[in-house]
């Protein structure tokens, strides 16, 4: 099958004329971030990877999750009910929709978080083969690659003439197809472009690191200090990175009635671990910037045996002081 | 300079005058500048200085690294813009003189961000900043390092944050409105522009105090307003527009056009310009019997 | 914006001057409109801009914030602080499109009570004209 | 849950007639915590506080609001009641829907009236849900006072204190006390003689058993806050032993050196070994140093080997002493202006021009001609004086713009002395007004133009020089219109009077306000004249301003009483609003500090087991703080907070708008 550059923008038409969301890189304020659109003209197909990643569609950074209000006789609570729109994201990068399945183990691991799930299983992923990238991108270092489909529906690969050969990857992205058909026509002679391969970082052994933050004697190794000093504690990491999924719980009030919210946090915070006695375990920054890298490489892969990190590089270009996680890599499984 | 950048660095990790020096050095792949922590005497090879060097490596300085200070005392690489910085951490006794030591380096210009250079320092990839700045050869040092640069900056300050402020205020309320409505919304509160500050060295941010909660933490609109707007008023006086915040936020959200407003309210209502005194008080904290009051009716 | 539509007006002032000025014309009879919902403080000084952010979150369509005169504050120089505070915050407010009719600043000394009279009148009516704050009680 | 009682007052009809009373204590019934309501006819009435308290009771309620009227008015009423209930009266609040609601909303349907009395009152429910319960700061008291300077007005200050049991120390940077009425002749308008009526008070300050005296001593340093100060006093080196030393003036006898007396105004020379004046409180001698040959070049000696006692001591050093006071009374008295910037009139140049102190001293029987009055430059009795008033006082110019308001009156006295002393000699007065409120004084100046023939003119002085041993002055007479030349023997100028020097340093040390011109701030200039918002110090005679003895005496009572009234009690009770530090959170950037009106706030350090500074810490001096809050409101972190007025209860009472 082959979806025509042209006819995305009726794409974009028949899924939002039917009550639905279409989510689309788009240009605002000199970056390309995914973003809800009104109409295929807003879509841009020329980009490495958009600012933010598409969790946001899934695990808002802000949501309503009850609401309350007081009398006198006590509180009235009212459940929000959420009943979210049919959802597609169009030209998610590889890496992205790999987070996809590490984003699902968490919310569904002791506790079904509905607010998630249920916008998951809303949504279609359609991923484009990645033609450009940049020095940050290091998805095939963790395993992954532009070629890899994990957690798309659809997986598409541009070709030389700017259209997409399109490859469905699951039951969800076979209906979608089915019921869009006529976006979509069937495959004539095509060439796909070459796919950008961001060169595998020689001294980084995800295994190896794995094995090494498993030993306990390594938590409170003076390399933390070392590599993580630099970190100043910002959550821009955090929450541009794909899996990253913690979150606050917070009451809006006025004088009557108010809100529950459920807000993006960081581990990056100092407050994140702050205990009302005024100890804070994680007292030190480094500390903190140790947690978010166990988090990833460690406990991640052993709960849920998939990894909390993708190799989208998002961290490294947000993070102010240019803390790059693949040199904490690097130099972790250089250690015995 | 970088020759005598690393071989002051060295003598003075040597002389043990200081137990750490903080600089910048390459990242792996030499194509970006960041931040080093320098212990032994060995490693003062991986200090650089280029304009690459946007860091404001003053944020270390501050009551929040309680692991940098315990590493000895600070010997800082530091531009003339980042001295203003610790002017004010001066003068607000968050550090004392004696306790740092300023390795000062002239500077011709930086970067407005990393990704924009190309190999050479053009004035369109230079920050607002530079283009206006007095403090090229640095004012409060304890070493000066490099050629002194001549530089007399333009009479009236000139560069985009000057325009971009001109143009809004030019602008209907209501356009304003529109204006930093739209940039604001897209704020996710990480933080970072707080966060790579080193004036915003509170322990305990306002944003972080609850009971009461001032300002609410959800990233929607009016919690990004009331933040913003916070952010910028604690700044008031004290920012010297050294522009990391607006490096440091991911979503592109300008403001350096609104800290350089409030520093030119502060310049034009008390003539007072952060970062070149220590003695001076902020002006906050201090008033003058004939401030203007037009306003007040 | 229906005709009938009030403004809702906060006031932070002073307890010295301000707040004794509003009594002054209570006692007196004078009569104003009836918008404002006064809050007290020992002094200016007291008054962070974080109370005018919030009260606009609350609804407030206009804020006033009034003191001692210059050179009359109780504290001596409790005034003198708050004006300065004000300088920038006035200058914020309106640099992000806040219309200066929304954000009142004012001197009523104890004895003026015609003065607070007339900024009350005054103020309500430039409120009404400007119409109910949506665009702040809009932000969600 | 808070048990809020809420009580609205119909306040007769005044609340009644524009606010439905019934309907706004029906509507806040409905909010969560309010477990009482009702409204009542006069709530400041017994039976209204009857109510109030039995409510309190019943309903256990754990706070109260009463919608009434402002309160300025009934505040302290409610809340002792509510005290004598149980309740912490901090945390009964006021809505005040009367001067700020049903007295200017004339709406007599009650609409308006009633809608805003409800929000009124809601937000003080939300406020004082919030409220603290706080008790009154206690402040131990040392019953001790320092007067800083032994003029009239501190002499006068210090007598009334130790008469009232209090111990007294009285710091004078002079050999005596006394001040500059010991340096006056007579006095308006009574034209009793200074020394007869100031002699007895400084002794009687020299013998009371509660006044210890200081003198050539100057204060250092001063900690502490109202009821506890410390006060560190040097004593300069006198070379004299105090214990020792009889008085007898041996030593000035057979001194042979000598220098220009400070006292005389170098009207004449004194011994190098001297007491100021021979009334001199304490009649010990000091030496001056500077001038003292032995001090300086180990040469002479003559007074150590005369004085039997054996009381001289050259190797004598400036002494620190720390004293303990509870309050402070600051009398450091006035300087005349230097008049050598008014060239035009020739002071300095021409030795026959002299300021007023100066005449004083020659109209003194104990002065350097023995009350003759003779011109300084050959000793000749001067036949015409002219006197020239407003000398820099009222001169925005090159002097002060102020009147100095003492000058009118004591140059009336001036050519009276003058022609009781030469009868046939001639004053003349150059005034611009003649300004003389007072009891007697007018007719006091009247009697000086009418009955002593004094000449008054109306006008300035142009040009003051000398002719043929004369002093000529020309000036013009405004209200002939013709320019004069007078050829006088000698002039008086009435140079403004002006705050001592190093006044402001003293201010600076004391914490209080002083005025361009370093006369220092009274609390309130009507109705608190002899305060400072230095709570524990206070102020009296002419170091606020130019005023004249009766004034300064007055003061100085005034301020003494407000000392004896603090001393009453063993404490202090304080109003418990004031701020308190967040240690947590403290930033110690020291901006509280700065705008603190008040210096309240001190810098505290906090130190580990092995006594390394750890932190730095904002802490509020409660003996000191008067509760504004501006320290709340420059603070970034919010780590500091305002009992009374705490950024929760404020928060509750804007979200209930």
């Amino acid at each position: 099958m082959i979806l025509r550059r042209d006819n995305i923008k009726r794409l974009v038409e028949l899924v939002t004329s039917t009550g639905g969301v279409f989510v689309a890189p788009v240009v605002d304020t000199r970056q390309v971030v995914y973003r809800a659109i009104g109409s295929g003209e807003e879509i841009e197909l020329n980009y490495i990877l958009p600012r933010n990643s598409f969790k946001e569609f899934l695990f808002p950074q802000t949501e309503v999750i009850a609401r309350f209000s007081m009398n006198k006789g006590g509180v009235d609570l009212e459940n929000m009910d959420i009943t979210p729109p049919d959802t597609v994201i169009f030209g998610a990068r590889p890496c992205d929709t790999a987070s996809l399945p590490s984003m699902r183990a968490v919310f569904t691991w002791d506790y079904i978080d509905e607010f998630y799930t249920r916008r998951e299983e809303r949504i279609t992923v359609i991923s484009i083969g990645c033609t450009q990238g940049d020095d940050d991108c290091f998805c095939t270092t963790v395993g992954l690659s532009p070629e890899s489909r994990k957690g798309a529906d659809i997986y598409l690969l541009e070709t030389e003439q700017g259209d997409f050969v399109v490859e469905s990857v699951t039951d969800r992205g076979r209906d979608f197809i089915q019921r869009y058909e006529e976006v979509f026509e069937q495959r004539g002679d095509v060439k796909t472009k070459a796919l950008f391969m961001p060169e595998r970082i020689d001294g980084i052994d995800v295994e190896r690191i794995k094995g090494w933050l498993s030993k306990k004697e390594n938590y409170q190794s003076p390399l933390w200090a070392e590599l993580a000093r630099k970190c100043i504690g910002c959550g821009a990491c955090t929450f541009t990175c794909p899996t990253c999924h913690c979150f606050d719980i917070m009451d809006e009030a006025g004088l009557l009635e108010g809100e529950r919210r459920k807000n993006w946090d960081s581990c990056q915070f100092d407050f994140f671990t702050l205990h009302a006695s005024g100890h804070n375990p994680r007292d030190t920054q480094f500390k903190r910037w140790r947690n978010r890298f166990m988090c990833k490489f460690n406990f991640y892969p052993n709960k849920f045996s998939s990894r909390g990190c993708v190799g989208c590089g998002r961290c490294i270009r947000v993070c102010p002081v240019r803390l790059d996680i693949t040199e904490v890599m690097e130099g972790i499984s250089k250690e015995q | 300079m970088e020759r005598e950048l690393r071989d002051t660095a060295r003598r003075l990790l040597e002389d043990k005058t200081v137990g750490v020096v903080v600089g910048y050095s390459w990242n792996r792949k030499k194509t970006r500048t960041t931040p080093v922590f320098v212990t032994k005497p060995e490693d003062a090879e991986r200090l650089i200085f280029n304009p690459l060097c946007v860091n404001n490596l003053s944020v270390y300085l501050t009551r929040k690294y309680p692991d940098v200070r315990a590493l000895g005392r600070i010997g800082i690489v530091a531009k003339g813009c980042d001295i203003r910085n610790i002017v004010v951490l001066m003068a607000e006794g968050q550090i004392q003189r004696e306790d740092i030591y300023i390795i000062g380096m002239t500077c011709s210009g930086v970067v407005y961000r990393q990704e924009l250079w190309e190999g050479e320092l053009k004035p369109e990839i230079m920050p607002t900043k530079c283009h206006n700045c007095d403090v090229r050869n640095p004012h409060l040092a304890d070493t000066v390092i490099g050629e002194r640069v001549s530089f007399t900056p333009p009479e009236t300050p000139q560069g985009v944050v000057f325009d971009r402020i001109r143009e809004i205020e030019g602008m209907s309320p209501s356009e304003r409105w529109e204006f930093w409505m739209g940039h604001f919304s897209r704020c996710i509160k990480c933080y970072a522009c707080r966060q790579v500050c080193s004036l915003c060295y509170c322990e305990r941010c306002i944003t972080d105090k609850n009971m009461p909660q001032w300002i609410e933490t959800s990233a929607h609109p009016r919690g990004n307003l009331a933040w913003n707007l916070i952010r910028a008023m604690h700044l008031f006086g004290r920012c010297t527009f050294c522009g990391e915040c607006e490096r440091a936020c991911p979503v592109n959200i300008p403001l350096n056009i609104l800290n350089q407003k409030l520093a030119m309210v502060a310049k034009e209502a008390f003539d007072y310009s952060s970062g070149y005194d220590p003695e001076v008080h902020p002006p906050l904290r201090v008033f003058d019997p004939e401030d203007r009051e037009d306003f007040i009716k | 914006m229906s005709e009938n539509w009030e403004p809702r007006i906060m006031a932070f002032v002073c307890n010295w001057c301000t707040y004794a000025g509003a009594d002054l014309a209570g006692t007196s009879r004078m009569e104003y409109k009836p918008n404002v919902r006064i809050i007290r403080f020992p002094c200016t000084g007291r008054i962070d801009p974080l109370f005018i952010i919030k009260a606009f979150e609350n609804g407030a369509d206009g804020v006033l914030v009034s003191g001692c005169h210059p050179g009359d504050c109780h504290y001596t120089t409790g005034n003198y602080h708050a004006r300065r505070r004000w300088i920038g915050f006035k200058n914020l407010m309106e640099f992000v499109g806040i219309d200066t009719g929304r954000l009142h600043f004012s001197w009523v000394s104890a004895s003026e009570a015609g003065k607070w009279v007339d900024l009350i009148n005054r103020i309500t009516e430039e409120v009404k004209k400007l119409g109910p704050f949506l665009e702040y009680r809009r932000l969600k | 849950m808070p048990r809020v009682g809420v009580f609205i007052c119909q306040c007769g009809n005044n609340i009644a007639s524009t606010v439905d009373t019934k309907k706004v204590a029906e509507e806040v019934a409905g909010l969560p915590g309010v477990v009482f309501t009702c409204d009542y006819k006069f709530m400041c009435s017994s039976p209204g506080q009857e109510m109030l308290k039995n409510a309190i009771k019943e309903h256990r309620l754990d706070s109260v609001v009463i919608s009434a009227c402002s309160p300025h008015m009934h505040e302290k009423t409610f809340r002792k009641a509510s005290e004598s209930a149980g309740l912490n009266p901090y945390r009964c609040e006021i809505a005040n829907i009367r001067e700020q609601c049903s007295w200017v909303h004339h709406d007599r349907t009650k609409k308006t009236g009633t809608i805003k009395s409800i929000d009124l009152t809601r937000m003080t429910i939300e406020r004082v849900k919030r409220s603290r319960s706080l008790t009154k700061i206690k402040i131990p008291i040392t019953k001790r006072a320092l007067v800083i300077g032994g003029g009239i007005a501190g002499i006068q200050s210090a007598l009334d204190m130790a008469d009232g049991g209090v111990e007294v120390i009285v710091v004078e940077r002079e050999p005596s006390i006394g001040g500059n009425m010991a340096r006056l002749s007579e006095t308006f308008p009574t034209m009793d003689c200074s020394q007869c009526i100031l002699t007895p008070k400084m002794v009687e300050a020299e013998l009371h058993e509660n006044i210890r005296l200081y003198t050539y001593s100057e204060v250092e340093r001063i900690d502490g806050y109202i009821g506890n100060f410390t006060v560190e006093i040097r004593k300069k080196a006198r070379y004299v032993d105090e214990e020792l030393c009889t008085g007898c003036g041996e030593c000035i006898e057979k001194c042979p050196f000598k220098s220009g007396s400070e006292f005389e105004l170098a009207l004449r020379n004194r011994k190098v070994i001297y007491t100021p004046f021979p009334q001199a409180v304490p009649n010990i001698p000091v030496i001056d140093a500077r001038n003292c040959p032995k001090i300086q070049k180990n040469k002479c000696g003559a007074c150590a080997i005369v004085c039997g006692p054996k009381a001289i001591d050259f190797s004598q050093k400036d002494r620190i002493v720390t004293e303990k006071v509870g309050a402070i009374v600051v009398a450091t008295g006035y300087e005349l202006m230097p008049n050598e910037r008014f060239g035009e009139y020739g002071y300095g140049r021409i030795k026959d021009v002299i300021n007023g102190l100066q005449f004083e001293r020659l109209a003194s029987s104990s002065g350097p001609t023995g009350g003759e009055i003779r011109r300084p430059s050959d000793g000749k009795v001067p036949k015409s004086v002219v006197f020239i008033q407003c000398v820099g006082s009222r001169d925005e110019k090159r002097g002060v713009p102020y009147c100095s308001k003492i000058c009118c009156m004591y140059t009336a006295k001036h050519t009276m002395l003058y022609k009781h002393k030469v009868h046939d000699g001639q004053a003349y007065v150059f005034y611009m007004d003649i300004r003389s409120g007072g009891k007697r004084y007018e007719e006091f100046v009247r009697r000086a133009i009418e009955h002593e023939g004094s000449m008054y003119l109306r006008g300035r002085v142009s040009r003051v020089y000398e002719r043929n041993g004369k002093v000529i002055v020309q000036g013009a007479d405004t209200l002939s219109g013709s320019q004069v030349e007078i050829e006088a023997d000698m002039v008086v100028l009435a140079t403004a009077i002006v705050a001592r020097s190093g006044a402001d340093t003293l201010a600076k040390k004391l914490g209080i306000g002083y005025d361009r011109y370093n006369f220092y701030n009274e609390y309130h200039p009507k109705l608190r004249p002899v305060e400072t918002t230095t709570a524990g110090i206070y102020l009296a005679g002419t170091c606020i301003g130019p005023m004249d003895i009766p004034d300064s005496v007055s003061q100085g009572s005034a301020a003494a009483s407000k000392v004896l009234s603090l001393f009453a009690g063993d404490e202090l009770a304080r109003e418990p609003q004031t701020a308190r530090v967040n240690t947590m959170t403290c930033n110690a950037c020291w901006d509280c500090l700065t705008a603190c009106p008040y210096s309240a706030i001190e810098r505290e350090e906090v130190k580990d087991r092995r006594g390394e500074t750890i932190r730095w810490l904002a802490r509020v001096n409660e003996g000191v703080c008067q509760g504004c809050g501006v320290c709340v409101a420059v603070c970034r972190s919010k780590s500091i907070d305002l009992n009374g007025y705490t950024d929760e209860e404020i928060y509750a009472a804007i979200n209930a708008f």
